[in-house]
């Protein structure tokens, strides 16, 4: 029972985590209709900011995080422009593209911050609470909080704000959009900025919980957009659900499979995609895909 | 019908000088031009393919203007390009309606406004256009793509003039709908000239056009073959020839 | 030069362009060092493996990103047949290739259901799952990989040379190379690519598509299963990490620039990198940063790869060639079977079919009968459900209400590629052109009638499907002389008029010789003497036997051409009967021109909007 | 001009005959299989080593660690007046370029070879080393590869046999510990770490209360870390890399288990303790053959000079790849620069008393057979009593 219930937080933490970088391909899907592979590796040069601020300039935690968020968005205007061309283009190539730019991402990483990584020491130092049993450390809480805190804004922002609605115009009609008078470009480069920000606020967060190195996208990323695909592709709440469904099955496959963790967390993912194609909450279909 | 919508009356008048459109090596438009003064409404009608669309879109920017000057008032608006024509009172409604099928009637109309800021600019808008459109109103919290066809074009016009534009560009508005409801689209354009906006009609629904605007072109393969008053060509036989191959 | 001697020239330069390539690739060995030699190796290996990825994703259009997987499935076997089970090592390489092939299987039955991005995560993680199955497998030696596979005997020949494996390598290279161009030139490969550049077309067409995705999976199965037994017997050590998912984004890397619809390209492109990876090897990470560079540039700038870049530039350099015009048409010989047929009997029915979309309605009981040897025409405003009308009966859709019946059988829940078998076929509004293939391939995709089951004359007896092949090429080249694009063979139809467009999609609609044909605006951007070639040609096809529906805008085209026409207006027929008739139908003017001219109807029915798109697939 | 294709293709043909003819109908390669050691230049010496990816800092230690001697030994005038040039080559950690990189070590001339620090990059090169008569001193510490009957095969350590066994014999014999649990990874050495250990366990008649086995890319352990809990053992045995098993200690700390982590190589190594965090690795029983930079004279002096070179403070891998360069260079100087099966001899018959221990080479390739147990505390390894 108790490794049961352990097991859900591991998951749940892990789900916290993968939300955050499921989060960043849904808003860039769903506004720009990209599927943006290097999104992972965005999410490492978030991680590495962050990294650099508390571990060398000794700045705390909370800032250092804000600080990565700023400057990684402002990248992500960059590479945006340098993406551009791929936008609404044929899987084959977006996929082949943004790889690319997650290979020349890793190789920067390596030459500023060298290729053996760099440990981050947990900001919040106190003990776990324990609930039936069950240990949650405290830091987990606030993975998981932020990953609320952070689908619910950006909720509220796609939903309620002027930008936000854009967005998503964008995506539905791309004419349209231009006639109401949406600088489609803009519109796009600032959706992607958005994204590079959430990827830099989950790589600023799992620095602490991981281990930051050039190479610490790989799997997050194939977690994140595994997570991603399951909740719908595009869908804002289906990018938790189906990230705290990745989490679960993965800690649960560690569980009952031990070695055989991730053999069974693909194959019962392929199953559940063949069943349900449009993940559970529906593909937020965009016009050009 | 209320008038809140109205424009102030405007004095701008609508130029387009030998306006071509190609696509790959195909001339969908070739070389035309009109002119539209305040507060007129101008036809273009014609069988499928003539071009009408093609005229529109390139108009708006939305595909590229091979050759030819648009202006605008005083503005030269050749080079302009498409978001930027709803700055210049310009709106347009395109073929096929094309609302924010996933987003609800509220946000498609806001999005109309978008060029003058959100909810708190564009209330008055919105009100106007709710007033216009009572159905709208019912159904606000809806999405857009769950809306019958008639409720989607009511959208679609009412997103056009939620920034007050002077000139309104309408693509087919009675496209699929039943004959009842082409009607309502007809007295729907009657309001919009009655509160002096200037119009530019492309319709193959010959009637509406003619029952909507003073003035008509009639294209023909991306070309304009007729033009003139309402009265005139609703009497010429061969605009029904053209249209029923006679 | 004397202008006689170019047909020759150009005939004995394919030929002598490849004896050419043989004497390089035997004397290549000579000029190399060890290590060199090793190289090359490889390289060959992922050669191999780059033409099943060629093949699945360039020509089938199947992402997959577990094709390294399917190396490791090959080398995994060899190896564990070998030192564990003690197979012999040929034994062992029949066995592996076919193990992989069926793992092809598996990992193409998602692509059965999903594709684009969700097959990307789907195939990336099926090999993960594998990494992660011999990486904890003790059958697969664990972690630490297995060693001490022996070296594969030849006659005597010492194959732990990487010398004379290259040899044995070389061999291999060439026969799978040009096994993977006689698929991709024939009709397997054809009708793949169809699928490729537009999947609803070629299933119109009579391509099962389930299938054909499935022997794509299949193929790129078996050639991985090669390039496995081969690392295995060149590298005689097999570990998880090396068919890793930064192994396979290089060999993604190495497809695309290289070119991914040509195999050719793929080849290219694995040699190519293979080789420069390794050159840089001391410069690892610039190296990286350099290649994420090229990848990123090729996708944005080439999008079709160092294959593509000839027919790019070409017309660059070349002054532009006079545009053969095109050719007339050629009726069809008025058959006496043809005769018979037309008598009137009943081909088609439908019975109040009704098509909701979503609480839409775009057809509303909507009833029809065609006669054999008919040409009716189906008018009416835009977005009257006419499309619509001919997706139910072309079985893109299944109708919500009512049954559709084509020479006396229930037809409405057939597929698309049924409806074809039993001879139906059908044009677009939109024009659906395959991008990527030329105007014979399109007739020669109309041509083929052959069921899957014919694929295995592949592996068993590939001459016949040579012969086959050549058949209908002078099929083809008789298809084309009628319709008058002979000129046209070899071009790809986005770059031709739109006028010859419309003729190629009518071409290939007729190759199969279907019973019923259904033309969606085929005059839509024809100019006046066009518009007249296709009445005659329309005439000519339904005296050959074949009954036309046609869809059309040009009411004097319809005027001239149609016996009876049905007139649709928001979904639902409102007239019907011979053109004159229906044009001074009151109710049919008003459709047209609008009310003004027709007595008001208390109409409280609000029909909806029927601007239907076709579906994607 | 007229050309017949005929003619042509035949001539092609018989061109392609006399080339072969030429060729000397011999099979390519033969004539210029590179001489292993030149006469003259610099001796030619490739460590190979991940520069890239997860294992780098690894790497990074040992080419550190090779280049230190290399140029200790330059500065001396290098041998026989010749002066030594090392080079590194990236394996990424992948077997098959290592593989590649064989070759290349083979037809370019080097002498030996140092690394790989990876048991299966290691296995995947020997066969080519073997037959380019390659000696070639790794560092990885897999049983397997003494098991091989291959010549040119040295360690530059002990094998995990003697790490667990050490390990084993302390926890069991000097604490009386009876109930171990242990967590492990699937990877090649976290394999090799589980089935010795338990070797040694069994041997000693115990079983483990707990035995979880976790991937290689897992990064949430709270199910393996909750059934250790549940089976309240003494002690946890963890074989898995220094990243990974930072990642364990760390959030099995978060998970109350309180108990001493216990493990070999990588559970003294600075990336291991930064990644836990200092407070939780407080306790973890270590078995090394290189315990801290303070043991001897020898490892204070190459402590100093590491220091010196790169600016930061050495550790076992560093050490352990300065003692095979030792060894090797030694071994080159007493048998006259020798190459291939003479230089394996030599290295073989080399007798180094180095900064893991005194080196006496057995005919499996292995040198040294004992380990330390260390400690730590405060972030760094203390040797026990």
């Amino acid at each position: 029972m108790q490794v049961f219930l352990q097991t859900i937080v591991g998951g749940l933490n892990l789900g916290a985590v993968y939300a955050l970088v499921a989060l960043g391909f849904a808003l860039v899907y769903r506004t720009m209709g990209l599927v943006n592979f290097a999104h992972a590796d965005v999410l490492m040069i978030g991680a590495y900011i962050a990294a650099t601020f508390t571990v060398s300039q000794h700045l705390p935690f909370a800032v250092a995080v804000l600080a990565s968020i700023v400057i990684t968005g402002v990248i992500g205007l960059f590479i945006e422009r340098f993406l551009r061309p791929l936008e609404g283009r044929d899987f084959d190539l977006m996929l082949i593209g943004t790889i690319g730019f997650g290979i020349v991402l890793e190789s920067v990483a390596t030459l500023i911050w060298g290729a053996t990584g760099e440990a981050v020491p947990s900001p919040v130092q106190t003990r776990p609470l324990v609930v039936f049993g069950a240990s949650v450390p405290t830091y987990d809480l606030v993975v998981m909080g932020v990953a609320v805190v952070a689908m619910l804004a950006l909720s509220l922002f796609l939903e309620r704000t002027r930008r936000g609605v854009a967005m998503q115009a964008v995506a539905m009609d791309y004419d349209a959009a231009k006639a109401v008078g949406i600088n489609v470009g803009r519109s796009n480069a600032i959706a992607f900025a958005i994204g590079a920000g959430l990827a830099a606020l989950a790589g600023a967060l799992v620095g602490p919980e991981l281990y930051v190195s050039p190479t610490m996208g790989g799997s997050i990323g194939i977690d994140g957009f595994a997570a991603a695909i399951l909740g719908g592709f595009g869908s804002i709440p289906g990018a938790v659900v189906g990230a705290l469904a990745v989490g679960l099955l993965n800690s649960f496959s560690a569980d009952y499979f031990q070695g055989y963790a991730d053999l069974a967390t693909f194959v019962l993912f392929a199953v559940i995609v063949m069943i349900k194609p449009t993940g559970l909450f529906g593909e937020k279909t965009v016009l050009r895909a | 019908m209320s008038t809140a919508v109205a424009a102030p009356p405007h004095t701008r008048q609508l130029r387009v000088e030998d306006l071509s459109v190609r696509y790959g090596g195909v001339r969908a438009v070739e070389s035309v031009s009109f002119s539209i003064a305040p507060g007129e409404a101008l036809g273009i009608i014609g069988a499928n393919g003539a071009g009408k669309t093609s005229t529109l879109r390139a108009l708006m920017g939305l595909v590229p203007r091979a050759a030819g000057t648009v202006r605008y008032g005083e503005r030269n608006l050749t080079k302009a390009s498409a978001h930027t024509m709803v700055r210049h009172g310009i709106g347009y409604v395109p073929e096929g309606r094309h609302v924010f099928s996933g987003l609800s009637v509220e946000k498609n109309l806001l999005l109309g406004g978008y060029s003058r800021g959100w909810r708190k600019a564009n209330q008055e808008a919105l009100d106007g256009v709710y007033a216009r459109f009572p159905v709208l109103a019912e159904m606000a919290g809806r999405p857009a793509g769950a809306l019958s066809g008639g409720q989607q074009q009511m959208l679609a016009i009412g997103r056009a003039l939620m920034p007050k534009p002077s000139l309104v560009l309408l693509d087919e508005p009675s496209m699929g709908l039943s004959p009842k409801l082409v009607e309502e689209i007809l007295d729907i354009l009657t309001g919009l000239r009655a509160a002096g906006l200037s119009l530019l009609l492309v319709e193959q629904n010959a009637e509406l056009a003619f029952g909507a605007t003073g003035r008509c072109l009639v294209m023909e393969n991306g070309r304009v073959v007729m033009e003139g008053d309402v009265a005139r060509l609703r009497a010429d036989d061969r605009v029904q020839r053209s249209y029923l191959g006679l | 030069m004397n202008p006689t001697l170019n047909p020759l020239l150009r005939r004995y330069r394919a030929p002598a362009g490849y004896l050419l390539l043989a004497v390089l690739a035997y004397l290549l060995p000579y000029q190399l060092g060890s290590y060199d030699m090793h190289v090359l190796d490889t390289a060959f290996v992922f050669g191999i493996l780059a033409i099943g990825l060629g093949i699945v994703m360039g020509i089938a259009g199947q992402i997959n990103l577990a094709q390294i997987t399917l190396m490791g499935v090959g080398a995994y076997t060899t190896a564990v047949l070998t030192t564990q089970e003690n197979y012999g090592f040929w034994v062992a390489a029949i066995l592996a290739v076919l193990a992989s092939g069926l793992v092809g299987l598996i990992i193409g039955v998602p692509a059965l259901r999903v594709q684009s991005h969700y097959l990307g995560i789907v195939t990336l993680g099926l090999s993960l799952a594998f990494t992660d199955w011999v990486t904890t497998s003790t059958l697969a030696g664990s972690g630490s990989g297995i060693s001490g596979i022996p070296v594969p005997p030849l006659g005597g020949i010492d194959l732990s040379d990487d010398y004379l494996y290259y040899y044995l390598e070389l061999v291999v290279f060439v026969l799978s190379l040009a096994f993977g161009l006689f698929v991709v030139r024939t009709r397997l490969g054809r009708r793949m690519r169809a699928m490729r550049d537009d999947p609803l077309a070629a299933g119109s067409g009579g391509a099962r598509i389930p299938v054909l995705r499935m022997t794509a999976f299949l193929l790129a199965g078996l050639y991985g299963g090669v390039a496995g037994v081969l690392y295995a017997g060149l590298i005689r050590f097999v570990a998880p990490e090396t068919f890793s998912t930064a192994d396979m984004f290089l060999l993604l890397a190495m497809v695309v620039i290289g070119g991914r619809q040509s195999l050719w390209g793929c080849v290219i492109g694995a040699l190519a990198l293979s080789v420069v990876q390794d050159e840089l090897t001391d410069l690892s990470t610039y190296a990286q940063l350099g290649y994420g560079i090229v990848v990123v540039i090729t996708a944005v700038v080439a999008p079709t790869g160092l294959a593509g870049l000839p027919g790019r530039i070409r017309p660059l350099i070349r002054r532009q060639r006079e545009q053969p015009a095109l050719a007339p048409f050629q009726p069809y010989p008025a058959t006496a079977a043809a005769r018979e047929t037309a008598t009137g009997r009943e081909l088609l029915r439908l019975d109040a079919v009704t098509m909701r979309f979503k609480g839409l309605t775009a057809l509303r009981e909507v009833s029809l009968s065609v006669g054999a040897g008919e040409i009716r025409g189906i008018v009416g405003p835009n977005g009257s459900g006419k499309t619509t009308l001919f997706n139910v009966i072309s079985g893109l859709y299944q109708a919500s209400q009512g049954t559709v019946s084509f020479a006396d059988r229930h037809v409405h829940n057939l597929r698309p590629y049924r409806l074809s078998d039993l001879g139906l076929s059908r044009t677009f509004q939109n024009l659906r052109l395959f991008r990527e293939l030329t105007v014979r391939e399109h007739v020669m995709v109309g041509l083929d009638r052959t069921r899957p089951g014919w694929a295995w004359r592949y592996a068993i007896w590939p001459v016949g499907v040579w012969r086959a092949e050549r058949r209908l090429g002078a099929q083809a080249d008789e298809l084309l002389d009628r319709y008058g694009l002979a000129g046209f063979a070899k071009a790809t139809p986005y770059a031709l008029p739109y006028g010859i467009q419309r003729r190629v999609e009518l071409a290939r609609a007729m190759a199969g010789e279907p019973r019923l044909l259904l033309l969606d605006e085929p005059a839509a951007g024809l100019n006046a003497t066009e518009k007249a070639q296709l009445v005659e040609i329309v005439r000519s096809i339904r005296d050959h036997g074949t009954t036309v529906i046609i869809i059309e805008h040009d009411m004097g085209l319809v005027m001239s051409l149609c016996g009876k026409v049905t007139v649709l207006a928001a979904g639902q027929v409102i007239a019907e009967g011979a053109p004159a008739d229906v044009a001074a139908n009151p109710s049919v003017i008003e459709a047209y021109l609008g009310r003004a001219a027709a007595p008001r109807q208390t109409d409280a029915a609000e029909p909806a909007p029927s601007k239907t798109k076709e579906p994607t697939v | 001009m007229i050309v017949r294709p005929a003619r042509c293709i035949a001539l092609a043909g018989s061109a392609v005959l006399v080339l072969g003819v030429l060729a000397g109908c011999s099979k390519p390669g033969s004539s210029n299989t590179a001489s292993t050691g030149s006469s003259t230049g610099p001796i030619k010496i490739a460590v190979v080593d991940a520069q890239s990816g997860q294992d780098s800092s690894l790497g990074q230690w040992e080419y550190d660690g090779a280049k230190l001697a290399v140029s200790q030994w330059n500065a001396k005038g290098g041998i026989d007046g010749r002066q030594i040039q090392l080079t590194v080559f990236d394996d990424k950690a992948d077997p098959t370029t290592g593989t590649d990189i064989a070759s290349k070590l083979a037809s370019e001339g080097f002498v030996a070879m140092i690394g790989t620090a990876e048991s299966g990059v290691t296995a995947a090169m020997e066969p080519t080393l073997e037959a380019a008569k390659i000696p070639n001193i790794t560092s990885g510490q897999s049983p397997a590869l003494t098991k091989s009957g291959d010549p040119y095969v040295f360690l530059n350590g002990p094998t995990s046999v003697t790490y667990d066994s050490t390990l084993a014999a302390y926890l069991t014999g000097t604490l009386h510990d009876t109930k171990i649990a242990m967590i492990t990874n699937n990877g090649a050495y976290g394999a090799g770490e589980q089935s010795s250990f338990l070797a040694q366990l069994t041997a000693d008649g115990l079983k483990p209360t707990s035995n979880q086995v976790v991937t290689t890319t897992q990064t949430d352990f709270s199910s393996a870390l909750t059934a250790i809990k549940q089976s309240n053992p003494q002690v946890v045995f963890i074989g898995s890399e220094e990243v990974e098993a930072g990642l364990i200690v760390k959030q099995a700390r978060s998970l109350g288990i309180t108990v001493p982590f216990a493990g070999g190589a990588p559970q003294g190594t600075p990336v291991f303790i930064d990644t836990a965090g200092t407070a939780n690795v407080e306790g973890t029983i270590v078995s090394s053959p290189y315990l801290s930079n303070d043991t001897s004279a020898a490892s204070k002096a190459f402590a100093a000079a590491y220091q010196g070179a790169y600016g930061s403070a050495a550790e076992l891998h560093g050490a352990k790849a300065y003692d095979g360069t030792e060894i090797l260079l030694t071994a080159l100087k007493t048998s006259g620069l020798a190459t291939g099966l003479k230089l394996a001899d030599a290295i073989r018959a080399t007798q180094y008393d180095g900064l893991l221990g005194d080196f006496r080479y057995d005919k499996t390739g292995v040198g040294i057979f004992k380990t330390s147990i260390g400690i730590v505390k405060n972030g760094s390894l203390v040797a026990v009593g």
